[in-house]
C-alpha cells in the first residue's frame, strides 16, 4: 500500500481536520465528533444530513453548505458511522423545524441512522428519512437490501438542500424524496480495487484485461466479470440495465451523470459520456443537464458510474440548477 | 454464572474478537467490504477500556457498558446488530446476581429477538441470524457443544444471502461463510467454554 | 493498458466532444478545431487563452468561462498544441482588443504559442503572453528551460481573468502576470505513472515502496527517488523546497493549492494539506485561502502537488475569490 | 539533387520516422514524456498525405508543405522546430530546380540557423543543434559517411540538458542519446544515402 498518510488509523481524523481547515469559510468541524457541519444555519429551516463511511469524497461533506448539507457524519473507511455521531449531525442540523436523513440503502447505514433517530426523537427533535436505492446492478430484486445507494443520492442531497431552504417540512421533504428515488438509477463498473488503509490490501483483485460490471462504491462485486470493452460497447451495456429499471420510452428528459471512482481521469469520464449522449440520442431521448467528475468515489478505485435521472417533475431541474455554497458541488 | 464469571465470558470473546480481526475480515472480503473484523476488534478493545475504567458492578452494567461501546465503536452493520443484543441481554439480566440456566437460556432468546428486531433478517438469509436462533432454541434441549457450534456457522456456508451486504451478489454469495456468524459463533463458544471450565 | 476509451488515437477528439456537449450551457468547440471556447463573449474586453498538452483535465478547457480563460487549446496527450490551433483559440478569443495568452514553461509549449503569435499579429490581432515557470524542483537553475510551469498556473488564469474582464489591457495583463510569476513556487511527487494512450504503457515506473519527488506534470523524473515517507516528512521536504525559492519570513499571507495529480484521493490530499498547515502555523505564516483537489493532473498519475502562492498584492486576493462561471474553477 | 531525388529523400526520411516511432519514443522516455516518435511519425504521415494530395512541382513547394504539415502536426518542442528548419529549406530553394552541392551546404546551414532562431539553444545544451552544427559545418569539407552521422548523434549521450524537457533533468540527462539528435539524425543519413545511390 502506497499511501500520503501519517498513522492509517488516524486517516478519517487528520482528512477531516484538512477538509474543515482548508475550507473554513464554509464549514467546521463540530468538536471532537465525526461530524462537519456548514458555517450557515439556516435558523428555523429543516436540516438535511448525510453521512455513511469515509472513503467518497468529496461525498459526503463536500456537499455540505447552504442550499444543499446542514451536516455530514464521518464512519470510519467504508464503514457506517456510529449512532451517537449521526445524532451529533442531528443536534448540529436543527434548527427547530426538525431534521430529514439521507440513506444510502446500507444495512450498516440504516440501522445505525434508524438507531440515532430513536436517541433524537427520545430528546424532541422530530426526525425523518428517506433511503436512496438508485443502484440497478442487482436487477430488480425483490429482497429491499438488493439495490444500493450510490452516486443518485446526490441529486437527492441537491433538490431536498433546495427546499429546506425554501422552507420546506419534513413532510414535505419525504414526498419529495418517495418521489425521486423510482426516478434515479445508476450502474457502475470497476477497473482495478480500493484498499482501506487500514486493511492495507486491495478488497479484490481484477486480472490485466478484466473488468467488474455492477460494481459497488465499497468494492462488492458486481453482477458480472468482463473482458474490457471499448466505451461505447460499455455505455450500451449500462444503457440496457438502466433502461431495464427506468423503462424509458424515448418522451423523457434525463439529467446524466458519469461519476469517477477515483482513479480514472476526467479524460476517460468525458470520451464516455459521449458515446453515452450518442446513445440517447439515437433513443431520442433529451439530456436537460449533465454533471461529469468525481462526485462519489470509492478511495483510489478506477472505474465509473453511469446515472439516470429521469425528470418526472419539472422543478427538480430548478432545483439542481439553483446555486449552492458547498465545497465540491 | 456470576458476574466475575460473565465478565470472563466477555473478556474471552473480545479476545477471540482481537485475535481473529484478520480472518474475520477475510470472510467479509468475498461477499461484503472485508472490514467485519477491523469493525468488532475496535468494538472490543473500546468495550474492555470502557469496562476497565469504570468496572460495572452488576451484570445489568456489564452488559450496557458493552452496548453501549459497541454501538458507538464499531459501525457498520455488526454495531448496530450487537448493540441491540447486549441491551437485549442488560435488560434480561436486570436485577439478577446471577443467570441459572434458565435466564441464560431467555437471554440468549431475548437476544436472538433483538437482532432480528433490529435487522428485520429471518432465518435463511445468510446472516448471524442464521447462528442465533438454532443456537437459543437449542440451548435448552441438547447439551451443545463447541462443535455444535461450529456446525451451526458452517451451515451459513451453502446459503444465498438476502440480506446485508452479502445480498448484493446474489448466487455468488453462496459457498461462503458469512462473518456475522463466525464472530457470534465466537460468543457461543466463548460462552460454553467458560462455563464448562467454572 | 487498461483505459475507458474506443481508438487511443481518437482520445482527444472525443474527449472535446464530450466535454463541449455536457457543458454545453458553458462552453462550446470552435468548429473542428481543437479549440473549447466559452459561450460569453465579453466584447471589447482582452481574450485570455492557455492550453497545452492533454491529459491534465480538468485544465486546461474546465477553466474557460466568464471571469477566467476565453479559450483553451488542447494539445495531444502530452503534447504541445501546434500554432494553427493556438491561432484558432485567439482568433475565436479576440474581441477587438487583442488576446493574451498563459503559456506555461516548456519548450514545445513556448515555441508552439510563440509561432501562433506570429501568425496572428501577421493578421492583424494584437497578442502579448506571459510564460509561468512556478515549478521550483529543479532548484535555482540559471537555465531558463530549468523550471517548468505547473499548478500554480491555474492562480494566473484566475487572476488575469479577472482583470481582462474588469477591463485591463494587454499592457496592463502582462505587468500583473510579471509581478505574479515570481511569487508562484510548486513542487509535486508521484506514488505511480501515467500511461499516455497511445503509448499503451507507463511513462515511467517506481517500486512498491518509491516516490519520486519534484516530478512533472508529464512525468517528468524529479530530483529524487525516495522512499515512501509520511504525509508530514513530505510536507516538511516540500515546505523546505518552496522555502527556498520564495524566502518565507514568517510574515506573510500565502494561498495554498494541494493539487492531486490524478488518481490520489481526496482523503490523502486532506491528510497531507493538515500537514502543511500546522508547518504553517509553526512558522508564524497566515493562510489566507486554500484549493485541494484534482486541478492540474497528470493523467492516472497518484501523487500530488503543493502549490505556495506569496501574496505581494493584496488585489491577488480579491481577484481570487471573485465568482467564475467555468465547469471547474 | 532534383525534385525526385529530394522528393525520394523525404520519403526515406518519414519512413524511416514510421519505422523507428517506438525507438525515438523509448529515447524520449528517460529524459523527456516518451512522445518524440510518436509526435515524429505523426508529422510523418501528414506531410506523407499532403504531398500525395497535391504532389509538389518545385522544391520550395516540397519543402513548404513538408514544413506547414510538420508544423500543424507535430506538436511539442519538435513541431515548430523541424517547422523552422523546412521553412528555411523552403527559401534555400526557392527558384531552383536542383540543388548543386553548394546550394546544399547552404541548405543545412540554413536550417540549422532557424533551428537556433526558434529554439535559442546553442552548441552543448544537449538538443538537436548538436548534430546541425557539427553536420552543417563538416559538410563542405569531409565526404560525410553515415558512420559519422552515428557519431554525431551518440555526441549528444554524454551531455548535460539545459534545454528542453531534458533540462529539468540536470546531471540526470547525463548518459543519454538526445532523441531529437536521433531523428535529425535520420534525415542526414537519409540524405547521404540517397545521394550515394543517384
Ligand atoms: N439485517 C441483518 N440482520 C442480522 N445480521 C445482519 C444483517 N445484515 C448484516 N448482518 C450481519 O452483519 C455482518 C457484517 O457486519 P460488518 O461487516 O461489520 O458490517 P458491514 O456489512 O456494514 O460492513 C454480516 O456477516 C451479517 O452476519
Ligand atoms: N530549444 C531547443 N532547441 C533545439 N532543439 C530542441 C530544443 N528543445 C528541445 N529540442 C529538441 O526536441 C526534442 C524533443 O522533441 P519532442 O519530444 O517531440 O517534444 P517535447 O519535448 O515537447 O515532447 C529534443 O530531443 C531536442 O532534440
Ligand atoms: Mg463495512
Ligand atoms: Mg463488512
Ligand atoms: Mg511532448
Ligand atoms: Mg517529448
Amino acid at each position: 500500500m502506497k499511501k500520503i498518510l501519517n498513522a492509517p488509523s488516524d486517516v478519517v481524523e487528520e482528512m477531516m481536520n484538512g477538509m474543515a481547515e482548508a475550507h473554513k469559510d464554509l464549514v467546521h468541524r463540530v468538536g471532537n465528533t465525526r461530524v462537519i457541519a456548514r458555517n450557515y444555519a439556516g435558523k428555523g429551516k429543516v436540516g438535511i444530513i448525510s453521512g455513511g463511511g469515509s472513503g467518497h469524497e468529496p461525498t459526503h461533506a463536500g456537499y455540505v453548505g447552504k442550499g444543499m448539507l446542514s451536516a455530514a457524519i464521518f464512519g470510519d473507511v467504508f464503514t457506517s458511522p456510529t449512532p451517537d455521531q449521526v445524532y451529533e449531525a442531528i443536534k448540529a442540523a436543527d434548527q427547530g423545524a426538525g431534521v430529514f436523513m439521507v440513506v444510502k440503502n446500507y444495512t450498516g447505514d440504516v440501522l445505525n441512522f434508524e438507531m440515532a433517530k430513536d436517541l433524537a426523537e427520545a430528546d424532541g427533535i422530530d426526525v425523518a428519512y428517506t433511503v436512496t436505492s438508485d443502484d440497478v446492478s442487482g436487477g430488480e430484486s425483490t429482497y429491499s437490501d438488493g439495490r444500493r445507494g450510490v452516486a443518485g443520492t446526490l441529486f437527492m442531497h441537491k433538490i431536498l438542500g433546495y427546499h429546506a431552504e425554501h422552507g420546506a417540512t419534513l413532510k414535505d421533504l419525504k414526498e419529495i424524496a418517495e418521489a425521486i428515488n423510482p426516478n434515479l438509477a445508476t450502474i457502475g463498473l470497476a477497473l482495478s480495487p480500493a484498499t482501506v488503509p487500514e486493511q492495507g490490501t486491495p478488497g479484490f483483485t481484477l486480472k490485466d484485461d478484466e473488468i467488474e460490471l455492477g460494481i459497488g462504491i465499497h468494492g462488492e462485486p458486481g453482477f458480472e466479470k468482463a473482458s474490457m470493452m471499448t466505451s461505447k460497447k460499455i455505455a450500451a451495456v449500462f444503457y440496457d440495465k438502466l433502461n431495464a429499471h427506468l423503462k424509458l420510452t424515448g418522451e423523457e428528459e434525463l439529467v446524466v451523470m458519469v461519476n469517477g471512482m477515483g482513479a480514472t481521469p476526467l479524460m476517460e469520464q468525458y470520451v464516455f459520456v459521449k458515446d453515452v449522449f450518442d446513445l440517447l440520442k439515437d433513443k431520442g431521448i433529451t439530456v436537460a443537464k449533465s454533471y461529469v467528475g468525481d462526485y462519489m468515489t470509492s478511495i483510489e478505485m478506477a472505474g465509473l458510474s453511469l446515472t439516470f435521472f429521469k425528470l418526472d417533475d419539472a422543478r427538480w431541474l430548478d432545483a439542481l440548477n439553483a446555486p449552492v455554497e458547498t465545497i465540491a458541488w | 454464572m456470576d458476574l466475575t464469571l460473565a465478565r470472563q465470558w466477555m473478556d474471552a470473546f473480545f479476545e477471540d474478537l482481537k485475535a481473529h480481526k484478520d480472518y474475520l475480515s477475510e470472510l467479509d472480503n468475498p461477499i461484503g467490504d472485508g472490514d467485519h473484523g477491523i469493525n468488532m476488534a475496535r468494538g472490543a478493545t473500546a468495550a474492555q477500556e470502557a469496562l476497565t475504567q469504570s468496572p460495572p458492578e452488576t451484570l445489568n452494567g456489564l452488559f450496557k457498558t458493552i452496548a453501549m461501546s459497541l454501538l458507538s465503536k464499531v459501525g457498520g452493520a455488526s454495531g448496530p446488530l450487537y448493540g441491540s443484543v447486549f441491551l437485549a441481554f442488560a435488560k434480561a439480566s436486570l436485577d439478577q446476581d446471577t443467570l441459572d440456566d434458565k435466564t441464560l437460556s431467555q437471554l440468549f432468546i431475548d437476544g436472538k429477538d433483538a437482532l432480528m428486531n433490529r435487522g428485520k433478517a429471518t432465518k435463511g438469509e445468510k446472516t448471524m441470524v442464521d447462528v442465533w436462533i438454532p443456537f437459543s432454541e437449542r440451548f435448552n434441549q441438547d447439551p451443545l457443544t463447541k462443535e455444535d457450534v461450529d456446525a451451526m456457522v458452517l451451515a451459513t456456508k451453502p446459503l444465498k444471502a438476502t440480506k446485508g451486504r452479502a445480498a448484493y451478489l446474489g448466487d455468488r454469495s453462496i459457498g461462503h461463510i458469512d462473518p456475522g456468524s463466525m464472530s457470534s459463533g465466537y460468543l457461543f463458544k466463548t460462552f460454553l467454554n467458560v462455563r464448562d471450565h467454572s
